[in-house]
């Protein structure tokens, strides 16, 4: 009835790879790569907790509903961040194209004299 | 006493299987929590409704009959934190969802029972350190702690509200945590997902919000927490922070939130509908879908709470495109509890006219959510009183319709009484009248463009808010008639048999009040919900 | 399994052992997801943020001492290690391993929260950077370094809070372990806990790239 | 109590006429879907209420085609108002060219106005009919909401960033001015008027009130005080004539273009944003430059770019 186990052989595996990445991505660090350096941070980052999901955490072996579970709170995390920066990007485009301004619901101006004295 | 009464009455049911207030307040039984549950968010509600009393008395007059300006915010954010957090949200999931999941599921208990019992008392914890809040100089900053305001320009407890609200929503993660198991994990043998009443799917929605939504509150109220004891904070222009983000967090639950008040009350109504009308439910699939479309697509819209605040354009059209389509989801469910009627038997006890009141107030007060959802009229009415009669057509006419009817629908099977029908029936009526009269005059005071969460307005809007004001009154009356006849049953009341309303569900298939361990032995399933048609019609 | 042992550890509103444990586990799942959502709020609002004020972020990143943080890194593995191999020896029945890998990944926690708390925080603190105690730090960009260290001082602190709570609830499991009272038919409390470390950790190692490793050191 | 007691806000601004239109579209359509779902449960509920205990209904399970239609027409109604309301928004969401530009300080519990001629009001707004008038509004301190109701506009006015807002007055009058968002214990006495008046009333009323210069002039005076030519007029900082409204490179890179928000962050938090090929030498004025005095510079600094009174881009 015990869940899945596996050999402790393969515990020490993944762990010997984490440290290999962590060092990676600390040693990335020191090279200039630009815009780059966050992205390969974000994959290394990425490559590791997928290592300890699925081996440390079981999901490789545990129902498909965890996988699920686990899934969607990533989504829904995506869903916030993405969302939110939908409002913060496009905050400071132009309201409106050029050329929508001149708009039909402007009232028949009275003659220009009038009123444009500047 | 009837022999059938007489052994009712002495036959071992969780209600006297145990005596004592340590029986209480230890058990982990689903049935004794829901009770729990039941004492503690009626007392909020009466405080909170005695805060809505004193608002309508207030706007009675232009320049405010009783308070001063200072006093009545104080009383407006009393009113909304209470009602929102430690009313609204509780009520049906802790409730009626305690009561009946497992009872509906055909198993004994919750998956985590001791994990329910720390739900309750984490919920109390948070009750009292936002009554504490309350009754030690108020907190005016609104339910929706906006910032600048509440992090730094007002000295009142918003620390110890923010902080009740805090630990009031690991209550409700927790409650959602435990359906979700027990409905993946504890179904009876034979019952699937599709024979399943839909009461459970609405609870499962209602869930899968609580727990992805409620997190973001918490540490949003965390982040005011700190920049109040820091003075220093995200949400702080001085130091580049930008308030507007604070809205983005707290709408992102707070949007959801108000479908996690609504869903179950739909889920109740569907169950009302079919047991009064004798038929299944018209388009059960597609009912049942939508409730979990609504709790996903209500993740994605909170943009319309921000169409003038400072939000882009662009941001604005696509919240309002997303808050247009969920709006779809419940139309759907309207139509299809409206065909279930179709070729019913439909008889009018008091849990029906809650029912169909539901629908009707609901249905009106969905159609105004389209007025908020479009970007041009919006701009008008957004902060005005068409709002708060949009939010009080859904929330009070819709889900404490819900609430009511399922209490009056369950409540034999809960205690084990019946209570006066006629009175009950009353009592419906004069809410409906009651509730109408109060909340149609603030759309028309909405358009008009008197502004949200004024104690002083100009005298043209009198008229219209003392029409408020009095239907407000009614209102109150229509709530204090259950009260009375319901606590009356408790010792008067009828003996109610295993199944009073000849309704459909495995919680009617046992005693009432059931036992502690529901079920003498656990039911299998063998036909498709709302069976109540000839045996050949519900082979599946 | 044995009926008799078997009744002892079964609750009884659940039919069977695999019932209790998959409920447990996806109880536990379920909870995580609302971890998730929970960081995830300070996470969205430091992308936010980053993406505002780029150069504030990378100055007080550059702040941080890389070498603590990755050695921090790395006791943290560790202590995910440890904690897989005493949920190993919770399933195999093995009372004595189990007791010495718990309390292994209490010390690992603990030297983690230590070395967080003294090398790192203090060292902040003596050098005038904690936003609203003592931020003294007046170069280019100031605002937004101490927006950074606003983010720094509550993100770490979340999940050093998160850190303490876990090595509570590990030392009460090493009480009932040293006990017998988990085995191999009544492990869930042990993998509960050894889920929750893991996130913990997976926390840790998007926190690391994130705040300490922002443009790059060169 | 009755007087003045009105349905409909009148309506006093180019844009009330449209927004009403599509009010009066939506109530119809809401008129008419409750009057469908009330009348059709009070006939089912009539025509097939229970007559014996014992009939049982034949089990209806449901109609495919029935929930499609049931689905598709709410999602084409949705999508109609969607399309007008999105329309109608993002064309009011831009001042026409040649708009009069006024500032707006929110302040708890008060509107301060600031007229581009100098002329400063509490409380008040004076302006004339058929001109369209931006506003340019921002706040000391919580954040407000400027909401017009006859003008159907309204907009939050948010502390630390320029909000927007924009109308075109079709009646004279008097308007009420609401405060909409709440701002704290006096938020419902932040009440106020717009007066719209006659182009002639309007001047006479504007050349009565100049007491001192033009915000223009009073930047001007400030630039002066402040001894921002030390730098900007020596070449040590960035030239200012003619830079509003244009793009500018800054040393890591990216251009920004020079607008309000550009203009205030660099005053009150000159390190942010530096421009290329100059060092970041400037003192911050966080503390010695009040909102007003931020909005004089600004007004100063667009007078020294040719088209002056340009909508900013």
């Amino acid at each position: 009835m015990s869940g899945h186990v596996i050999p402790k052989s393969s515990y020490f595996l993944v762990f010997g790879a984490l440290l290999v990445l962590t060092g990676l991505t600390t040693g990335m660090a020191y090279v200039d790569l630009g815009p780059w350096n966050t992205v390969v941070a974000l994959v290394i980052a990425c490559c590791k907790a997928t290592l300890v999901l699925l081996f440390f955490m079981h999901l490789r072996w545990g129902t498909q509903l965890n996988r699920v579970v686990l899934l969607s709170a990533l989504l829904w995390l995506v869903l916030l961040i993405g969302i939110t920066s939908i409002d913060f990007l496009s905050r400071t485009w132009t309201p409106v194209p050029e050329r929508w301004e001149t708009s039909s619901l402007q009232a028949p101006i009275p003659p220009a004299d009038l009123l444009h004295r500047r | 006493m009837t022999t059938a009464a007489a052994d009712t009455e002495n036959r071992v049911n969780y209600l006297n299987a145990d005596y004592g207030v340590k029986s209480w307040l230890l058990t982990t039984d689903h049935k004794r929590i829901a009770i729990l549950y039941l004492l503690a968010i009626t007392g909020f509600f009466m405080v909170g409704g005695f805060a809505a009393v004193l608002i309508r008395l207030h706007l009675l007059e232009p320049n405010g009959a009783i308070f001063e300006p200072g006093a009545y915010n104080k009383l407006f954010s009393m009113h909304g934190i209470l009602m929102v957090f430690f009313f609204m949200i509780p009520s049906i999931p802790a409730v009626m969802g305690n009561f009946l999941v497992p009872l509906m599921i055909g198993a004994r208990d919750l998956a985590f029972p001791k994990l329910n019992l720390l739900s309750w008392y984490i919920f109390m914890v948070g009750g009292a350190l936002t009554m504490y809040a309350v009754i030690w100089g108020g907190v005016d900053t609104g339910w929706t702690f906006y910032t600048p305001l509440s992090t730094s320009y007002v000295n009142t407890n918003v620390l110890s509200a923010a902080l009740g609200v805090f630990i009031a929503g690991f209550s409700s993660i927790l409650t959602g945590l435990n359906f979700i198991v027990t409905i993946h994990k504890m179904r009876a043998p034979g019952l699937t997902w599709f024979r399943m009443p839909l009461f459970l799917w609405a609870m499962y929605a209602t869930s899968l919000i609580q727990i992805l939504g409620t997190p973001v509150v918490a540490v949003t109220l965390v982040l005011v927490a700190l920049e109040r004891l820091f003075h220093i904070g995200i949400f702080d222009p001085a130091v580049g922070g930008d308030p507007i983000l604070f809205q983005h967090l707290f709408w992102f639950y707070s949007h959801p939130a108000v479908y996690i008040m609504i869903l179950p009350s739909m889920g109740v109504v569907s169950e009302l509908i079919a047991c009064f009308s004798k038929k299944r439910i018209f388009g059960y699939e597609f009912v049942a879908f939508s409730s979990v479309a609504i709790a996903v697509v209500s993740f994605v819209v909170w943009g319309h709470h921000m169409f003038v605040s400072g939000q882009s354009v662009y941001a604005g059209v696509v919240f309002s495109a997303l808050s247009f389509a969920v709006a779809i989801p419940s139309a759907v469910k309207v139509f299809n509890w409206t065909a279930t009627l179709y070729k019913g038997s439909i008889s009018y006890q008091a849990p029906m006219l809650y029912a169909l009141g539901f629908i009707g107030l609901f249905t009106m007060g969905g159609l105004t959510g389209l007025f908020l959802s479009t970007l041009a009229v919006d701009t008008h009415v957004h902060d005005t009183y068409f709002v708060v009669g949009h939010f009080h057509y859904i929330m009070v006419g819709g889900a404490v319709m819900g609430y009511l009817g399922a209490l009056h629908f369950w409540w034999p099977k809960m205690t084990g009484r019946l209570y006066p029908d006629g009175w009950a029936r009353l009592a419906a009526a004069i809410i409906f009248v009651g509730f109408n009269l109060t909340f149609f005059p603030q759309y028309m005071l909405g358009y008009l463009g008197m502004p949200r969460r004024y104690a002083i307005y100009p005298p043209k809007f009198q008229v219209l808010n003392v029409m408020s004001s009095a239907g407000a009154s009614v209102l109150a009356v229509g709530y204090a008639i259950p009260l009375i006849y319901l606590l009356w049953s408790l010792k008067f009341g009828p003996i109610a048999g295993p199944n009073p309303w000849g309704a459909k569900g495995l919680e009617w298939e046992t005693a009432s009040p059931p036992p502690t361990e529901n079920f003498a032995e656990l039911p299998v399933v063998t036909e498709e919900a709302y069976a109540y048609g000839p045996k050949e019609d519900h082979v599946v | 399994m044995s009926d008799s042992h078997a009744s002892s550890s079964l609750a009884h509103q659940f039919e069977d052992l695999q019932q209790q444990q998959d409920s447990a586990t996806l109880g536990m799942w379920v909870f995580l997801a609302t971890e998730v959502m929970f960081f995830g709020g300070l996470f969205a609002a430091y992308t936010i943020y980053r993406n505002l004020y780029l150069p504030g972020f990378e100055a007080g990143s550059h702040m941080l001492n890389v070498t603590i943080g990755a050695i921090n890194t790395a006791v943290l593995i560790g202590s995910s290690l440890t904690m897989v191999l005493a949920v190993r020896a919770a399933q195999l029945g093995k009372r004595n391993s189990l007791v010495t890998f718990l309390i292994l990944t209490i010390l690992l926690g603990l030297i983690f929260v230590f070395v967080k708390l003294r090398f790192e925080w203090l060292h902040d603190y003596h050098e005038g950077l904690a936003p609203g105690l003592n931020f003294t730090f007046a170069g280019p960009h100031a605002k937004s370094v101490e927006l950074f260290f606003f983010f720094y001082f509550t993100m770490t602190g979340v999940h050093a809070a998160h850190m303490i709570i876990g090595v509570g609830i590990l030392a009460v499991l090493v009480v009932q372990a040293w006990r017998g009272q988990y085995g191999p038919d009544r492990f869930n409390m042990i993998e509960g806990i050894g889920l929750y470390w893991h996130f913990v950790d997976i926390v840790w190692i998007f926190l690391f790239p994130l705040l300490y490793l922002i443009g790059g050191r060169y | 109590m009755w007087q003045g007691f009105q349905i409909i806000p009148d309506q006093a601004s180019t844009i009330a006429q449209g927004v009403d239109y599509l009010y009066y579209f939506l109530t119809a359509v809401d008129l008419f879907f409750t009057a469908v779902i009330f009348l059709t449960i009070f006939y089912l509920a009539v025509r097939y209420r229970r007559r014996s205990d014992q009939d049982q209904p034949k089990a209806i399970h449901g109609n495919i085609p029935l929930e499609i239609i049931w689905t598709g027409i709410p999602l084409g109604i949705v999508l109609v108002i969607f399309l007008w309301g999105t329309g109608l928004f993002i064309r009011n969401s831009r001042p026409p060219k040649a708009s009069t530009e006024i500032f707006v300080v929110g302040k708890q519990w008060m509107w301060k106005l600031q007229h581009p001629e100098g002329v400063e009001e509490i409380n008040e707004l004076h302006v004339p009919v058929n001109q369209p008038i931006k506003l340019t509004m921002t706040s000391e301190d919580v954040i407000h909401d400027f909401s017009v109701p006859a003008f159907r506009v309204k907009k939050d006015v948010v502390p630390g960033m320029y909000t927007m807002l924009w109308f075109q007055a079709t009646k004279t009058g008097h308007f009420d001015l609401y405060c909409d968002q709440y701002c704290g214990t006096n938020h419902s006495l932040m009440k106020g008027e717009v007066i719209v008046m006659e182009p002639t009333e309007y001047e006479q009323w504007l050349s009565g009130g100049i007491r001192g210069g033009t915000m223009a002039q009073a930047g001007a005076k400030l630039y002066d005080q402040l001894a921002c030519i030390t730098c900007h007029g020596t070449g040590k900082g960035p030239s200012l004539t003619g830079i509003y409204g244009q793009p500018v490179k800054l040393n890591d890179g990216t251009t920004v273009v020079a607008d309000e928000a550009y203009v205030r962050e660099s005053v009150l938090y000159p390190s942010a944003k530096i421009v290329q090929g100059y060092k970041p030498i400037m003192p911050t004025f966080k503390g010695q430059v009040t909102e007003e005095q931020l909005l004089q510079l600004i007004a100063y600094i667009k007078s020294l770019s040719p088209q002056e009174g340009k909508a900013s881009k």
